[in-house]
């Protein structure tokens, strides 16, 4: 689950980090909460979940106050990267040395958490990871031992500070680090952190991910969570369902994660566009199955369903059964295609074909013939 | 032959008494694994399937010898079961479960490697070794015994490769799901390691998917130890957006890294084919296997 | 540090672990809040901290609300075991199927802490351990592994329980290391840890010694920490001295603790009686040596002060300005034994020698000597 | 010989630009220990007696060769410092600093353990080899080379003892102050195994105090081993009240254990006389020595 700016702000403030003095703008009313606190140059920044916001017009400055009422009215209600800004961080702007990097990760390989540190900061890091190689710092924490003060010290004397500034650095990423391990952080980013004029490091951006399998033991999050998702998305959830809306209009089911990928990419490879990535879970009852099938279609672009089942926890009869549950309560006429194999098969095709409804074998098969079915109703 | 399990593994079902732990129990002992106890802790004493229920490890191993566990514990208590299991001795755990935070899953891990234990998961359907044992949710009938090994990242798109490549007349010598998290136990590399080592495997097939860079370490050491059996891949997730979780919690694009076109790349540039859909695996074994001849 | 009854029974309620319903009363005019928060028959009981409260009378037990009112009254003002009940704790009086122990302290040999429970509690650990060793259950915890769910259901079970009870212990059980652990428990005890007649488990009673060394991390026991020791103690504390009173008359100041206890011992070997352990630490200014003086000297029992003085890091030059600073800034006529060797002896004799300060260097003989002074002055 | 550290000590220090680190730096330099380099955060680049200074124990030992830590940190930061000289490889840490949480405390033994370091402490005068290598605070002018080996709980009590030895003529093959702390790196037993093995030292002599149960475990020892060495032993605290710390953290009666009596009753059982008087130590040596040979 991603954090806001401001909220990943506010832990690292609960965590003794520096960061710019701010304040959170949801609406017109509250611009003189901002000369209050802060003083001009501002940094104006849309509280928005996407990547690239400072690209795609998300981040503005301000000389004076009444610059920044301008652009921080401007901003609010626009659109970045297709979602409503609902508020913006205003911020005081600080007068910049240099911009650092630092970052802590999941490391798939090691099977650790990993640092990433940089004198070179303010791009992504598979940027920085390119550009300067040389200045990346990479350290991999040892689960059993964690990360300790005098690791923080090494990689802060690494990027080439010393005496003080070296201890202020590194009494910063002993903290993150307490952060990211308190929050169950799965990326946890000071990006930039800046080194000022004068000599001191402070978070001018920050960004947290929390693990979503950890989110039971961070239940204050638990609303956040929803703000994250379409309707459909925490519908989808709330049903034990994996759902992604994406621009096609084949509507997919299928049972696994690896299986639905495989099917998208099926489906494309004959030429047609995906509407959704829907993963059923193991082992889903015909309720599941009636629940999927409604999710998929509520997106209008659906011309239609490509439902594709291999049963192995899952039973086809269940499937079958689901179907036709689907089709009395939600009474839809757009047409399925569905390839039904595994456990209880023959009992699943039989309930189907009762019920007038045609079951392929082979998913390619399968994925043809819904690519052939979309391309004869595609209107847009 | 075939890699991890075999006749003489022993195992242990932690979670035994739930839905799942006590519907797969059965179909393993059908199987013919040798499922010498089960642990839930508060329903010590009782039975399942014939299977005697302990409270503990402990008290399971002290009773029983065992070597193996397999854990069906939901994901809260599912790092405490595998720590529990790696601390009593087992020397195979395999995680069914899903949804483990990673900082827990981090810590099994490291607990594993300092005791020498081998995961297998978390979110994994486990590991069949067709005809001699299977630790798994997978539906046996799909697999027979053969030369092919395979590993994957995947549950269901593995038992359509499998399936598929059992009708084509090739038989596999373990099946290994390493499991659909961002942190399990082994991976590409651990997987080829071991199938290099095993007689019986002549071929091996790689089923990976977008998330992390596991595809491409293997690729390189496909490369550098020049690998001498034919590996053919499979990569799932060519049409994923970036940033979107598709359902496995290890599924997902961060930034440029993890793409299934960078996957495919490095494998293709490591001389292992990659199939454009699961059904031309079999075809693609067939052709190596033939030119390695 | 230790806690009183109360206090700790506060944490282990922060922890999940239930205990009996209680109220704090420190005057008569609180008598109502028992009414209004317990039902009779009650469990009344002096909160002071020392070993052995119950045998000394500061437990109590009341049927009715009048009794407990004039039970409450009375222990209220007493002393037990000499000290002023400040307090008292009045909880429900529990019907009690079994006593158990629990608790967790150091091991010093393993180096880790250790768990001990047993299946016979009520009465001191030691005392189990002798009486019923085959009901002793040890279990040392391993540091880098920490203590699980998983050892705690097992300790559960090696006392006898099963299903729902041994659950529940474990609980129990795992919620207080974790206490322990948050709260640097030197030790952490529920005895007795009762089991009720319904089958529930109750900790009737809670011990917890917070390590001094630890204090810094628990700043919310500061005060506290000062209520446990007299004026002087807490005087010595400040200074940097470590300060026991005892009741003899002959008053010891030495550097290093192993020797102050050594030092009292070769006075008591000789037929004194120290009046008190002081030890001035390492490499002591003469500010700290007047310090000491001033603080062995408040003791009014004290006839004759015996100071023994091995130089290492500390230097005899310091002792020996410390000794006349202190005779300038209070004016002592009390009789003194010196013992003074080691860094800068010369010195520091000389100082002495010219103030007419005799200074002995065995301190055997100076034992010997401060004995002989104060058998001759001893009044009581 | 001696134990543990001798001429091929290279010692870093940690907190060398401390007042304590700084002065005994320049004493143990005098005495002709090895100090190679020391450690103090932020104070990377300078020099204390002309010992280099780094920020960090790691570019110390990559810098220097180094076997050894000496650590003067406050108490706070002093456990860290233990695990940075653990991990960095050094093999053995003296730690002088007191007032460390035993909570610190264990985890270091624990890790130490798990890499095969010898700490010595905490709240320890050290270590002296006479002659050869002084890893600590003690004024080295009272010790002499010969054959007592010396293990104590104590700081100033042993240096007592140490200088009535060397009066009546008995010289030290080491010194060895176990510390005053409930968790230390070292027991009796320990330094009785390494005395054991030691050419040099014929007779041992063990100071111990009120406070856990160490002295009766070596006095189990003794006995269960045959040991072959003399040993001697004093106790302090003879007259120390229970439930109160007599100075050191260690020096505690809790309850019925670890009062003096005890301690020497089990000293005396395993045949070890036990000196009412430290001053007793040097004529209870020679007897045992007289009888021994």
């Amino acid at each position: 689950m991603k954090l806001f700016e401001y909220e990943a702000k506010g832990i690292l403030i609960k965590y003794g980090i520096p960061v710019p003095k701010g304040v959170l703008i949801t609406s017109s009313e509250e611009l003189d909460k901002v000369s209050a606190k802060i003083n001009p140059p501002y940094v104006i920044k849309a509280q928005v979940l996407v990547a690239g916001r400072g690209k795609a017009g998300g981040i503005l400055f301000a000389e004076t106050m009444s610059e920044a009422k301008d652009k921080i009215e401007r901003l609010l209600g626009s659109e970045i990267k297709g979602i409503k800004v609902q508020s913006v961080w205003v911020e005081e702007k600080l007068r910049t040395k240099t911009e650092l990097y630092y970052g802590i990760t999941v490391d798939r390989y090691r099977k650790t958490y990993i640092i990433l540190a940089s004198s070179a900061g303010g791009m992504e890091i598979e940027e920085i990871a390119e550009k300067y190689p040389e200045k990346l710092v990479k350290f991999p924490v040892n689960p059993l031992e964690g990360f300790r003060p005098y690791h923080a010290r090494w990689i802060a004397k690494k990027l080439g500070y010393e005496r003080k500034q070296m201890l202020e650095l590194a009494s910063i990423f002993y903290k993150l680090y307490k952060a990211a391990m308190d929050y169950d952080a799965e990326l946890i980013e000071m990006n930039p952190l800046i080194e000022t004029i004068e000599g001191n490091f402070v978070a001018a951006d920050a960004r947290l991910i929390i693990d979503n399998n950890a989110l039971y033991r961070h239940p204050e999050y638990e609303e956040h969570f929803e703000g994250e998702y379409t309707k459909d998305e925490i519908e989808a959830k709330r049903k034990g369902l994996a759902y992604v809306k994406l621009d096609g209009n084949i509507g997919i089911i299928g049972n696994g994660a690896g299986l639905v990928m495989a099917t998208l990419d099926a489906v494309q490879l004959y030429g047609g566009k995906p509407a959704n990535f829907l993963d059923v879970g193991g082992g889903a009852s015909s309720d599941r199955i009636a629940a999927a099938l409604n999710i998929v279609l509520s997106n209008p672009n659906v011309d239609v369903v490509f439902m594709n089942i291999l049963g192995g926890i899952t039973r086809c009869d269940q499937v079958a059964m689901g179907i036709l549950e689907a089709k009395k309560r939600i009474g839809f006429t757009k047409p399925m295609v569905i390839r039904l194999v595994g456990t209880n098969e023959e009992e699943g095709r039989k309930i189907l074909s009762e019920a007038g409804i045609h079951v392929l074998d082979s998913m390619e098969e399968a994925a043809k013939k819904a690519v052939e079915i979309a391309s004869k109703t595609f209107k847009r | 032959m075939g890699i991890i399990i075999d006749e003489d593994t022993r195992a242990i079902v932690q979670g035994i008494t739930g839905t799942q732990g006590s519907f797969h129990t059965k179909l393993m002992l059908e199987y013919g694994t040798k499922v010498v106890a089960g642990v839930t802790p508060g329903k010590g004493g009782t039975e399942v399937h014939g299977v005697p229920v302990y409270d503990t490890v402990k008290e399971a191993v002290e009773e029983h010898e065992a070597n193996a566990s397999i854990i069906f514990v939901p994901a809260p208590f599912a790092a405490d079961a595998a720590l529990e299991a790696i601390e009593n001795g087992l020397k195979t755990v395999v995680i069914i479960t899903e949804h483990i935070p990673i900082k827990d899953a981090v810590e099994v891990m490291a607990r594993a490697k300092e005791r020498n234990v081998t995961v297998i998961g978390p979110n994994t359907p486990g590991i069949i070794t067709p005809n001699k044992c299977k630790l798994g949710i997978m539906p046996a009938h799909i697999f027979k015994p053969g030369i092919i090994g395979i590993a994957s990242r995947s549950g269901t798109l593995t038992y359509e490769i499998a399936a598929s490549l059992t009708r084509a007349g090739f038989g596999q010598s373990t099946c290994l799901g390493l499991g659909g998290d961002p942190i399990v136990g082994l991976n590409f590399i651990d997987a080829l390691e071991m199938f290099r080592r095993d007689e019986q495997t002549r071929a091996v097939v790689l089923i990976g998917e977008i998330g992390g860079n596991l595809e491409e370490i293997a690729a390189e050491y496909i490369v550098k130890e020049a690998y001498p059996k034919p590996v053919v891949a499979f990569v799932a997730g060519k049409t994923a957006p970036p940033g979107k979780r598709m359902g496995h919690a290890g599924a997902i694009i961060m930034g440029r890294a993890g793409t299934a076109q960078s996957k495919i790349e490095a494998f293709r540039k490591a001389g292992v084919p990659v199939a454009d859909k699961p059904s031309d695996i079999a075809r693609l074994v067939a052709e190596r296997l033939g030119k390695n001849q």
